[in-house]
């Protein structure tokens, strides 16, 4: 059980520096992302914001620990990130994140239990409080392949949810969720955060979603990800979709990334 | 392909309905016809499949009309009870039984240490695939005199060269299967904190389950395979030998049905293991996982 | 003096000796009359060179084999561990059979038969069989029949040629094969092994290494002793040791033909020799021995030498 | 290469018919759907729209002859739906629907290579054209695993597509992909559909998307599925998003799903 | 747990950038030390464990001090350059090797039918699970009236022998491989309406070939050891010994140096086998295809 160390707030939690990442293959090498830089503080919704290809997903996992960069340095708390740790939960976008020979109930259980960072006696009680909220408790002793794509990504939810962790890494975790599951999971996430004060780095498509999870957001380029602009969008909410400064972000957001005149979308239909 | 348009769908009504409330429904059965029962039982099918080869045995064995090539079913299997009851095949086959456990128990855990190395370190990785290369073809007479300086005549011995036949399929096997493991199942379980031990048990291990069991099948062959030539060459000691020795015995004193008899002994054995081990094993892991059908 | 001993032999009735020796617990008693306690364990192999591995890494002290495997021992272990030859067990013969009409001798064995044998050119039926062969073709001739020689165990080997199956159409046996062979219609000797090697000639010996001949004297003396006595005791009561055999063996083989085969003048247990300078003679002309022993005595401990022998 | 039987327009193409769809494990009994019936005619853009888990999944399986119904029939131009076919592409929800061992190119020509579909001089140039309408042109040769989510979303959109199937079933297509490649694949489909005049049924967890896709609109209850309103929503598109018609379509839609009235949802956050 | 509720990120502007067009970047190089450089170089590390076993070998001859039993490496090669200079080392093992391949060739074949067809009808799998229980623990010498009736002396009852030792090993991974592959890309095949053979050829196989490719290796290690072992056993003529008669010959000769020299050739080619053909085979499939790491 790591002790957090004593942390300034005035310093980064997670802080990218110049960071390039490469994928390299026998036959080909891609460029993910290219000199990236952005700085997550102690308590920030960051949101990953791209086209797809972009190189979202590949941020994220080395921030996890997965990927090492080529290039520039990935810090957390100072320190260079050099391998996973139960510090850092992530939500992955790919469907089989769970472990298929654990039911629902023991996925979520699960890395409580190996982990040790709740008691023993806490586990259970929190493991049903976390299925309830996704809606899921009657599926408590069903294993994953008999579940639905976005029955999946709700217990992978509950499952790093559930861990409390001090950085939690969330790849589209909501986009196989129809408008209400999808909803409830947003308010579910933003009431966590008001609990607990974690830091949340999060990836999605929908600019929507950005704006009312998100307190900062970080915009990257079409492939190779570069860092387009990093915006502030503290103070949005669900109650806030109707306002001029959502709706006045929400277009400079889609000037950015569509990178023409929203309006002139529709043209795309003709 | 010639696409003519298609007119319009025809205009409908919306409609809205509201849902019964179904809280639980049961299994709704169709009516199947006793085929299609009896071509869905397991059980019966197998059966059929065993009644057909066993027939097939019968009237090979009489046509060919060559009790010493090969005898009937009917006569190999009064040769099977008579040294059952009479002789001491039971006996030999339980002695055989135990030093067949004892090695196997012992290939799978070599396996197993050599596979973990090898998924935890990169040059455990290269020492597996060098050795199994190297010695997974040596045949067992390439390890005798090694057995006979290490452990002397007797079981030791006999134990030693069939974990020479388990470990390496089994190793080849379970490090195929950890290689195979999906990239998004090793990342959940590092961000768990899982390392070492506790990652390859936690997560290598049921993820690769469904290699394993193929490689444990193969090895519990092939542990056969070995223990009864193995017992050819290092025969019986004082006591009685096991069922290899049961079956040289009985072909040096040109007893073919007692020899089919011990080779049966073999085939109803493995379809033992088979049914009550491994399939065991299948249903209640990788076919309850959804990782196999 | 070591007070646990391991012996190794083959299965078939040339061990019978030993076999009574194991039920009667010879070897103990005789040792116990020279006031040592000794423990003696029997293991049955089933090949030869198993039986030299073993002897080679002290897992046994004493085996017994054919002769030409104790000769080969003898060759290869003259400079360090000195494998020479305790006594003979047997004498018997080995009857070159066949399953065509038209063979009546050695000579008439043509490209398109083919002869079954335990290991080709490397068991005792391939060296009296290629002396055999030299006799009949001439002087350098011996590997005349080498090319339809063919590796068999004996159980196959007598199923191919009693039912003709697999194209076999001659088989060099030994005891019982022979035997049982001979009773099956359609089967005729075509020669034997006594013929070959002019007299009746031993085929199976006990050997082992000179440091244990050396270190356990009293211990080798009782075992000469025992083996004697076993000896004897056979040709008092062959019936009765024939009860041993099974006894101790479970062998299913019909008892009248063990009965048979045991009862024929041809079939002789004796510890001293005869006629293995022969096949010593004739495995160093074909170059399986390197060295030429000058007469059998350099290849058997002095435990036999005093008698006669050759 | 089956010839399209003569079809009467009033007849449907695909028409379910009390279809109960139950999953039986040794452990379990899951009832998918419960006696659901609708009918999609030629040329129909038919969205099945309900919360995670009702069912949708399994009906488009269903349909595309992987899952008999316990009950009830389905059947596609007037016959029992008894195998899979290639008159009936499918985009699965899943992210291994590609083929690892083929390169994006390959996976996309693939389907037409087996089926012959097209003549073989065709081939090329149709699956160029689709590589370049996904955006993929230039990860032609590449193979699967080094896809992000989304791109390999658009290689299967593109190989369905391509093949211009009679029936194309699509499970939530465009969920991984950003807000612009979405717009782009919607109007690439609506494209497609105005040349070829296709059949599609389409799962979505938008709202919005299914109004802009479809032309008939299947609403599900929660688990197990049942037909909540069959609704009309031919004639939006794009330019509609702010008509009043889509405004009041829409809302009906959430108060069926969200069994409350919309603004009620911001409550969810407080 | 205990959470401090951190104090409120600091503010800090928002910013733009125009993001530079970088059409293709070119690798970014880290500078390695040369011992990185080594270690990441697999044919440096192989090299290494080679020369490691290699020494051992040596050492412990040498320790052991009994040629008969077990000869020095240094003399093992003296042996081996003079069997295949002087010798008929290569001509027999050129032979062994054409039996081997044939009997390997025709296992797999036949694996490969017996899996299709349990890969596409009910009874196939039956038959195919009660088979390999069956037969897979049978020895060699069960086999032997059986060759010898139908196929006589010689290569093909070696070439039989063979066939079974292999057959059973791959189908039973193929079988396990085939189960495991996961159900949307037997959905996704099925849709293009690939069936039959096609079905097998064109989506079981190459998404099965992780454990295709390790049952394979299996199957090439078995066959070298059933070669071996049956060369002894029977079949085997003057005119046609391969490596196994070689290595009998050698032993009951009691000229032990030859037998390790037959054995380092096994050995020997097992390396070069795995290094070129089925190593090779890998990069090119499931490697490059991410199947395996
Ligand atoms: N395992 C891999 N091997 C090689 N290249 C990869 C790999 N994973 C991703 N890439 C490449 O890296 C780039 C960025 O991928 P990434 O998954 O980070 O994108 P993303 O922003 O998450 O996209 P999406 O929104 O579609 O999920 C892509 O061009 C992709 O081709
Ligand atoms: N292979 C399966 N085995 C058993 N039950 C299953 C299986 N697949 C789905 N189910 C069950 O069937 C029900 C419907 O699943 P389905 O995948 O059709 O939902 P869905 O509407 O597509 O949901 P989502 O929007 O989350 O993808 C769910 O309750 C699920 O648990
Ligand atoms: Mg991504
Ligand atoms: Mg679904």
């Amino acid at each position: 059980m790591a002790t957090a160390p004593p942390r300034d707030p005035a310093l980064p939690v997670l802080s990218a520096e110049d960071v390039s990442l490469q994928y390299k293959t026998r036959e080909r090498l891609v460029t993910a992302t290219w000199r990236v830089s952005f700085k997550v503080y102690s308590g920030d919704r960051f949101v990953l914001l791209g086209p797809s290809g972009c190189g979202k997903s590949s941020l994220l996992k080395s921030a996890a620990g997965f990927l090492e960069p080529v290039e520039g340095r990935i810090r957390l708390n100072g320190r260079d990130i050099k391998r996973p740790g139960p510090d850092r939960m992530m939500v992955f976008q790919e469907f089989d994140q769970l472990l298929p020979w654990k039911s629902v109930y023991e996925n979520v259980a699960y890395p409580m239990r190996v982990t040790g960072r709740f008691p023993r006696s806490e586990i259970d009680g929190r493991v049903r409080a976390y299925l309830d909220k996704i809606g899921l408790s009657r599926f408590a002793d069903v294993h994953p392949h008999m579940l639905s794509g976005g029955m999946k990504q709700r217990v992978a939810i509950a499952r790093a949810m559930a861990m409390e962790p001090d950085v939690l890494l969330m790849d589209e975790p909501f986009a196989a969720l129809d408008a209400l599951t999808r909803r409830t999971m947003q308010a579910e996430l933003l009431r966590l955060w008001e609990d607990t004060r974690f830091t949340v780095l999060f990836v999605t498509h929908s600019i929507e979603e950005a704006l009312i999870i998100g307190t900062r957001i970080l915009v990257l380029s079409p492939h190779p990800g570069q860092v387009r602009a990093e915006l502030d969008a503290s103070g949005l909410g669900f109650d806030s979709a109707g306002t001029p400064r959502f709706a006045e972000l929400q277009s400079r957001i889609e000037t950015m990334l569509f990178n023409r005149s929203p309006t002139s979308l529709a043209e795309a239909h003709a | 392909m010639s696409h003519t348009l298609a007119a319009d769908p025809p205009p409908r009504p919306e409609y809205e309905r509201t849902p019964l409330a179904v809280d639980s429904i049961g299994e709704i059965v169709r009516d199947l016809s006793w085929r299609e029962r009896l071509t869905q039982n397991a059980l019966f099918r197998r059966i059929v499949i065993l009644l057909v080869l066993a027939a097939a045995w019968q009237i090979y064995a009489t046509w060919l009309d060559n009790e010493l090539m090969m005898p009937k079913l009917s006569t190999t299997l009064v040769a099977l009870w008579d040294a059952l009851t009479n002789g001491t095949l039971l006996e030999r086959t339980l002695l055989s039984l135990q030093v067949l456990v004892t090695g196997y128990a012992i290939g799978v855990a070599a396996a197993g240490i050599l596979v973990s190395l090898s998924a935890t370190t990169q040059i455990g990785n290269d020492l597996l695939s060098t050795l199994t290369a190297m010695f997974n073809p040596l045949p067992a007479i390439a390890l005798l005199p090694l057995a006979l300086l290490w452990f002397g005549l007797g079981l030791p011995s006999i134990v030693f060269v069939i974990v020479h036949s388990v470990l390496w399929a089994v190793a080849l096997n379970t490090h195929s299967g950890f290689q195979s493991v999906s990239e998004t199942m090793r990342m959940a379980g590092q961000t768990f904190g899982l390392r070492g031990v506790r990652y390859i048990f936690g997560i290598l291990v049921p993820a690769a389950l469904p290699a394993i069991v193929s490689g444990l099948k193969i090895g519990w062959a092939f542990a056969w395979r070995t223990l009864i030539a193995a017992e050819l060459v290092f025969g019986a000691s004082s006591r009685s030998g096991g069922l290899g020795w049961f079956i040289f015995e009985n072909r040096v004193a040109l007893e073919t049905p007692y020899v089919f008899a011990g080779l049966l002994t073999v085939i109803l054995i493995g379809l033992a293991i088979e049914s009550l081990v491994f399939r065991t094993l299948e249903i209640h892991t990788v076919r309850k996982w959804g990782m196999q059908r | 003096e070591m007070s646990s001993v391991k012996v190794a032999t083959q299965i078939g009735l040339p061990y019978l000796p030993l076999i009574v020796m194991q039920h009667d617990k010879l070897w103990e008693t005789a040792a116990k009359e020279k006031g040592l306690d000794l423990k003696v364990e029997y293991a049955r192999l089933g090949g030869g060179a198993p039986l030299n591995d073993a002897l080679l890494s002290d897992s046994v002290q004493i085996a017994s084999a054919g002769v030409a495997p104790m000769l080969t021992l003898w060759d290869k272990t003259s400079k360090n561990y000195g494998v020479k030859g305790l006594s003979a067990i047997n004498a018997s013969p080995m009857y070159l059979l066949t399953n065509k009409e038209s063979i009546k001798s050695i000579k008439d064995f043509g490209p398109d038969d083919r002869i079954a044998l335990p290991s080709i050119k490397v068991s005792i039926q391939a060296i009296v069989l290629a002396m055999g062969v030299e006799q009949a073709f001439g002087p350098g001739k011996s590997g005349a029949l080498d090319n339809i020689q063919v590796s068999m165990a004996h159980p196959e080997a007598y199923a191919a040629l009693t039912s003709k199956a697999g194209g076999i159409t001659g088989y060099m046996a030994s005891s019982p094969f022979q035997e049982r062979a001979l009773k099956v219609p359609g089967i005729h000797k075509v020669a034997d092994s006594f013929q070959i090697q002019g007299g009746p000639a031993t085929l199976s010996v006990i050997y082992a290494k000179a440091d244990f001949v050396k270190q356990n004297p009293q211990l080798v003396a009782a075992f000469m002793e025992a083996q004697k006595k076993a000896v004897a005791l056979i040709k008092s009561d062959l019936k009765g040791s024939i009860d041993k055999y099974y006894a101790v063996t479970g062998d299913k083989t019909d008892r009248a033909i063990v009965e048979g085969i045991l009862a024929s003048p041809e079939y002789d247990f004796d510890i001293f020799p005869k006629e293995s300078m022969k096949i010593a003679e004739f495995m160093y002309s074909t170059g399986a021995l390197k060295q030429k022993p000058s007469s059998w005595k350099d290849y058997f401990f002095e435990t036999v030498h005093s008698e006669k022998g050759s």
